[in-house]
């Protein structure tokens, strides 16, 4: 039996998982593992924020993750790494979130919905928004694709290609922050934080160039969300964790058979 | 003086005041809006505690926090633990994850707003399921328990609290008896539960709640349960939800989108009721007061 | 006129001053080598030159549209990122110019294509530094010590090349270089620096600057000539002495 | 008033403070700012486990965490940087917990508990835990002080000074993951990771050797948990996210005041 | 006896033969430099002989107290990590031997102490790796071309201090270079490495056999002699088609 319900959701996992593939080949390359959940904290103070003082809640959520890729962009340096930076970021926005809430009464800070999201409950709209996002996303980085690629590999490189490191990383951080606040929305943020990390992983051995890395990232994301609905659908368990499993049981897949066949 | 009383959540509050009426007022750990599970103690709360001659709470399963930090900081007071007291009928926690049986579980003491999947203490098998204080029955054995409690400490008072308790015992049959009338005369609806936190109800006022969304440990249901709780909604008949505060309205549409549907919101916790003594009866009218909207 | 200058320039990094007052161009067909001491500010003026690091004072002027194929005196590229050494030398944005295996021939570095770039040896991962500055058919070169790493048939075939590109495109070459008696032999001009610019000129004319011989003693041969000659001597001569010198008085 | 439970919190906060200073050095200079909720959330998969299979929750916990250092160790490779390996362990036991959760009856995943911790409630016995957890950490950090810096900056140095990688590291790891899995229990995983991440990385600017890193980093995370537990007592806010946000108040200045003074 | 040998040693990195059949050794006193064309294995026998490559064949033999000062060839230290060049120097396990500011002194590097790693010039940081080398006492020096980035004062000082520690300590050098020509005065013996030994021997031996001679042609003096004889030449030489060749022969 193939419900309507489980089309949408089959149909946004894998909108998501080729939107995340690109970008989360960036995260791997750049150390941003931090950074779907530095930006889900942050939305949830805007969340907070936007609840106190009355303002449309999605609006409160993207001006917080787009402050949080500004801050990102700003406090980046050479003494203070990528990650350590973003689990700073995210751990701080949470504590103020927290913080905040018990100061304003009335506002609750719910940490569950924006954890898991509801990918059964996406309807044509969320659909269009995710396809839209994805195909955004995707068109941004292929115009900007090499320079994003040399800022990563070295800035100085860069720059004597008259790149300019600062706004191309930015542009890449913002995208990456409108995707993560838009994904969260509708499937959470374990379910794209492990989108976007989990298939660049899986298949880093098998690429011998970005772009080769992207699109096998983009095929292992879309099978996890494929097979993880269809575990769901079998054993009655949450969907987006299902998803994850399987695509964690990829990624265990391609260490092995790398470390078999070297 | 008045002995220093800490509580728990907002129902146990409303009892310890009923009972207290008069001679003075407990405090509260766990305020309205709060959630029990994932509660985070303040100092104001702390300090609550660390005063306490006496703490009357639900009992174990329901906040682990509160429960830790009351074995720390109140370690010298009197502990009343609501769901020890004879003759309070406790249910098990149910098993079955299926959906299209009658027993969705609802093994999660949930309690106020929000506790989706926040919420989650680990509970063992064979738990009791914590939220007792729905069970009318019980919240008037209770109100006896805190009257004795109180009198041990502050003798001086004893005849108060006994009479105190036996008044809002009365207050609390009548309003029972009023939303059990309110709950047969609902007729032919279909009842779901966003999550099911109403055992002690359905088993105390013998109705039946037909399917729930998220399931007994609070996790989102699977693919497979949407589908048949959307195959199961497809009759004739009237659906009403019943959901706490802070619901997720996309899992309900994605469900029952294809049926009409009406929501109630209940609040298990009761955190919009006005706290003091005539806070539970206050609940029960306001359960019935809201169920009366599943009669379409 | 000139494909690149510095007028005046000026550099202080985390508080130490490393280049103060220097001026210098490179024109079209030109190489120009500077040469200097460890810590004498030669890969910092360098990368002024690019942009990659902010100045304290004075100017950098080139065209906007100006075409740099700049190799780095260290590049760290992750083995997270997946790259082989052709789609390395593709990334540069220039579309005309050499193909990639052009560019890799004249290099040296044929056959490394699909070569994984963190799996390269030194010599190596120079050469493919350098097809990637080639393959960006730039206007100038600027090149940090290039021949670290590679083998001597390697280094001589690199001179070569820059002398045939010189010549046949017409581009200039702005090196930093320690293998003075190459240098003297293959710039068109010398630049020596150590934090300013202590002499410049032909190499000729360098090689007699008492500030140039105060640097690096006389004779254009340097470690060879010393080691050859010094090598029985007793060993309290004070070069090391001298030489980290320009790295204190750039500390000051 | 200064209540006896106050002053059992700032000790508690202190001395997780000061374990976590030089731990959290080597978590920034490792890329390992992931690691705490690498190690929560496997050690709630492990809770759940525990609860399935009817053994002591704790040690079920402290299984999962040492698993997880193994997990660690096992895949650290070149190819997978550490902050994205911690990521995808990190996501994958999250789902898997909760996937476990659907099937085995009767087992919860509490993710509140484990975040938040409650430091008010620390007793005469969690102290002692986590001054003698601190000690024991600290002694065998400067036992192997000089072998782990080697390491950090290049096991190939560190092969020919006769240290052994793989073994040391595993050391490391294996008592990060004691340490967050008795601190988990005590204060929770937001404040532990913060105190891991946040003084080290305030504490980057004005260090100029390893050690004086982690020195400034435990003045800085015990000031945090002594004025955060101020705030915390002035305002009625909770405790933990209290603390949290004082040391990002600190890692601010710290930033602003090392770009005002170069 | 031999402080470190290896004997048929074989190396296969990612499915690449990088090294087979390798027998060297060693010896108390001795200068032994490595030769070879760029991406022949020199830099995998190094890390093979400290542990830090596995072998897939032949073995490594070394006494399990020996005290081995390596310089890497290529180091990344991440700026995330401060550390003074003499906390690096000071990082080395051995409790006697230098003081800190003695090695720095005869590495050259005095006045640096207080820099930071992350800071230093290419030279300055190749200094550096050269003290704590120094500093750890060692038994042997394992050093992989140690003079790159070095200024030609530093060059000649470098290799004035080899020959003295040898002459006062005893002490072993295994080195690579590409220097050829300082490295055919300065050895004892020379092996030319090509995937395996193409020969080995006294300086004078090596420099004049035909496995030499085809990979780096006649002369010692390379790069330099090329340079002069050529400059003036048509450019259809062959070098670099044949100098990369090896890499092919161990991709193969
Ligand atoms: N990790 C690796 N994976 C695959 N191949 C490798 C790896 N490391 C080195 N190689 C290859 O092994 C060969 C020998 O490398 P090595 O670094 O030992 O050369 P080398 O003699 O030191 O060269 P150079 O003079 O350029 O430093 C090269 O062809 C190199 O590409
Ligand atoms: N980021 C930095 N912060 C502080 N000082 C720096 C920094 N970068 C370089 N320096 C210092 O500036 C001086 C010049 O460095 P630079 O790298 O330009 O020297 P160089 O002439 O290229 O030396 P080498 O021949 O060793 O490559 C050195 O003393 C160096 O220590
Ligand atoms: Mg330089
Ligand atoms: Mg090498
Ligand atoms: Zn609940």
């Amino acid at each position: 039996m193939f419900d309507d319900f489980l089309l949408r959701a089959t149909l946004a996992g894998i909108g998501v998982a080729i939107a995340a593939a690109p970008v989360g080949c960036f995260v791997v390359w750049r150390r941003m593992a931090y950074f779907g959940d530095a930006t889900a904290h942050a939305s949830l103070m805007g969340v907070a924020l936007a609840l106190a003082t009355d303002l449309p809640v999605f609006a409160g959520a993207l001006v917080a993750s787009i402050a949080m890729a500004g801050a990102v962009a700003a406090l980046a340096g050479r003494q203070v790494p990528s990650d350590t930076l973003l689990g700073v970021l995210a751990h701080s926005a949470l504590a103020l979130g927290l913080v905040a809430a018990a100061l304003v009464p009335g506002v609750r800070v719910d940490l569950a919905a924006y954890l898991f999201g509801d990918i059964l409950a996406v309807n044509q709209w969320d659909l269009a928004v995710i396809w839209g996002g994805a195909a955004l996303i995707s068109a941004l980085l292929a115009w900007r694709w090499n320079a994003l690629l040399t800022i990563t590999l070295n800035p100085d490189l860069a720059q004597a290609d008259g790149i300019s490191p600062p706004r191309d990383s930015l542009a890449l951080t913002l995208a990456l922050a409108c995707l993560v606040a838009v994904a969260i929305k509708v499937v959470g943020v374990l379910l794209i934080v492990a989108l976007l990390l989990i298939p660049a992983a899986a298949a880093r051995p098998f690429a011998a160039t970005p772009e080769r890395m992207a699109l096998i990232a983009a095929g292992i994301g879309a099978a996890s969300a494929v097979l993880g609905l269809q575990l769901s659908l079998a054993l009655d368990t949450p969907p987006g964790p299902s998803i994850v499993c399987v695509a964690a049981g990829l990624f265990v897949v391609s260490r092995s058979l790398r470390a078999l066949a070297p | 003086e008045a002995p220093r009383v800490a509580t728990d959540i907002l129902p146990v509050h409303g009892l310890v005041a009923a009972v207290m009426d008069g001679v003075g007022t407990p405090g509260l750990v766990i305020g309205p809006g709060e959630d029990p599970h994932g509660h985070q103690m303040r100092p104001s709360q702390a300090a609550n505690l660390a005063r306490a001659d006496l703490v009357v709470w639900v009992g174990s399963g329901l906040s682990p926090a509160f429960e830790k930090a009351a074995e720390a900081l109140a370690g010298d007071a009197v502990s009343l633990s609501l769901s020890g007291v004879p003759g309070v009928e406790l249910l098990e926690f149910r098993s079955s994850h299926g959906h299209d049986e009658d027993d969705h579980a609802d093994e999660d003491p949930h309690d106020e707003n929000d506790h989706g999947e926040d919420d989650n203490d680990m509970h063992a098998e064979g738990d009791a399921d914590p939220h007792a204080w729905l069970d009318p029955d019980n919240a008037v054995l209770w109100s006896a328990a805190i009257a004795e409690a109180l009198a041990g400490l502050d003798p001086a008072n004893a005849d108060r609290y006994r009479a105190n308790a036996r008044e809002v015992q009365a207050k609390i049959e009548a309003a029972s008896t009023a939303l059990g009338e309110r709950i047969a005369g609902l007729g032919d609806v279909e009842i779901v539960a966003y999550h099911d936190a109403y055992q002690y109800l359905e088993v105390h006022y013998d109705f039946e709640i037909d399917s729930s969304l998220i399931d007994a440990a609070g996790a989102d249901p699977g693919a497979r349960g949407i589908a048949e709780v959307s195959a199961r909604m497809q009759g004739e008949t009237p659906v009403c939800v019943l959901a706490e505060p802070g619901f997720r309205i996309g899992l309900i549409d994605t469900a029952l989108g294809a049926v009409p549907y009406t929501i109630v919101e209940l609040d298990p916790l009761g955190a919009h009721i006005p706290q003091g003594p005539g806070f539970y009866p206050s609940l029960l009218r306001d359960f019935a007061d809201r169920l009366g909207a599943c009669g379409g | 006129m000139s494909l690149i200058a510095a007028r005046n320039l000026s550099v202080t990094l985390n508080g130490h001053r490393v280049l103060h007052d220097v001026s210098m161009e490179v024109g079209r067909g030109e190489i120009v080598t500077v040469v200097g001491p460890n810590g004498s500010g030669k890969s910092t003026l360098l990368r002024a030159l690019i942009g990659a690091v902010e100045t304290s004072g004075g100017v950098v002027m080139r065209d906007a549209a100006l075409r740099i194929g700049y190799v780095p005196q260290k590049l760290h590229i992750d083995p997270s990122l997946p790259l082989t050494a052709a789609r390395f030398v593709a990334l540069s944005p220039v579309r005309r110019g050499l193909s990639v295996g052009e560019a890799l021939d004249m290099a040296g570095a044929a056959g490394l294509e699909r070569r994984q770039m963190a799996d390269l040896s030194g010599g190596q991962f120079q050469r493919i530094l350098m097809a990637r500055a080639l393959r960006s058919d730039p206007d100038i070169l600027i090149l940090d010590e290039p021949t670290q790493g590679l083998d001597q048939p390697g280094s001589a075939a690199f001179y070569e090349l820059l002398d045939d590109l010189r010549r046949r495109l017409n581009i200039g070459v702005l090196m930093v270089s320690h293998e003075l008696h190459v240098v003297m032999a293959a710039s068109d001009r010398v630049i020596c620096l150590n934090g300013h610019v202590c002499c410049a000129g032909a190499p000729a004319h360098v090689a007699t600057a008492p500030e140039y011989r105060a640097l690096f003693g006389s004779g254009t041969r340097g470690a060879l000539a010393l080691y050859r000659h010094d090598h029985d001597h007793d060993h309290d001569h004070h070069h090391h002495d001298h030489d980290h010198e320009p790295s204190d008085e750039a500390a000051g």
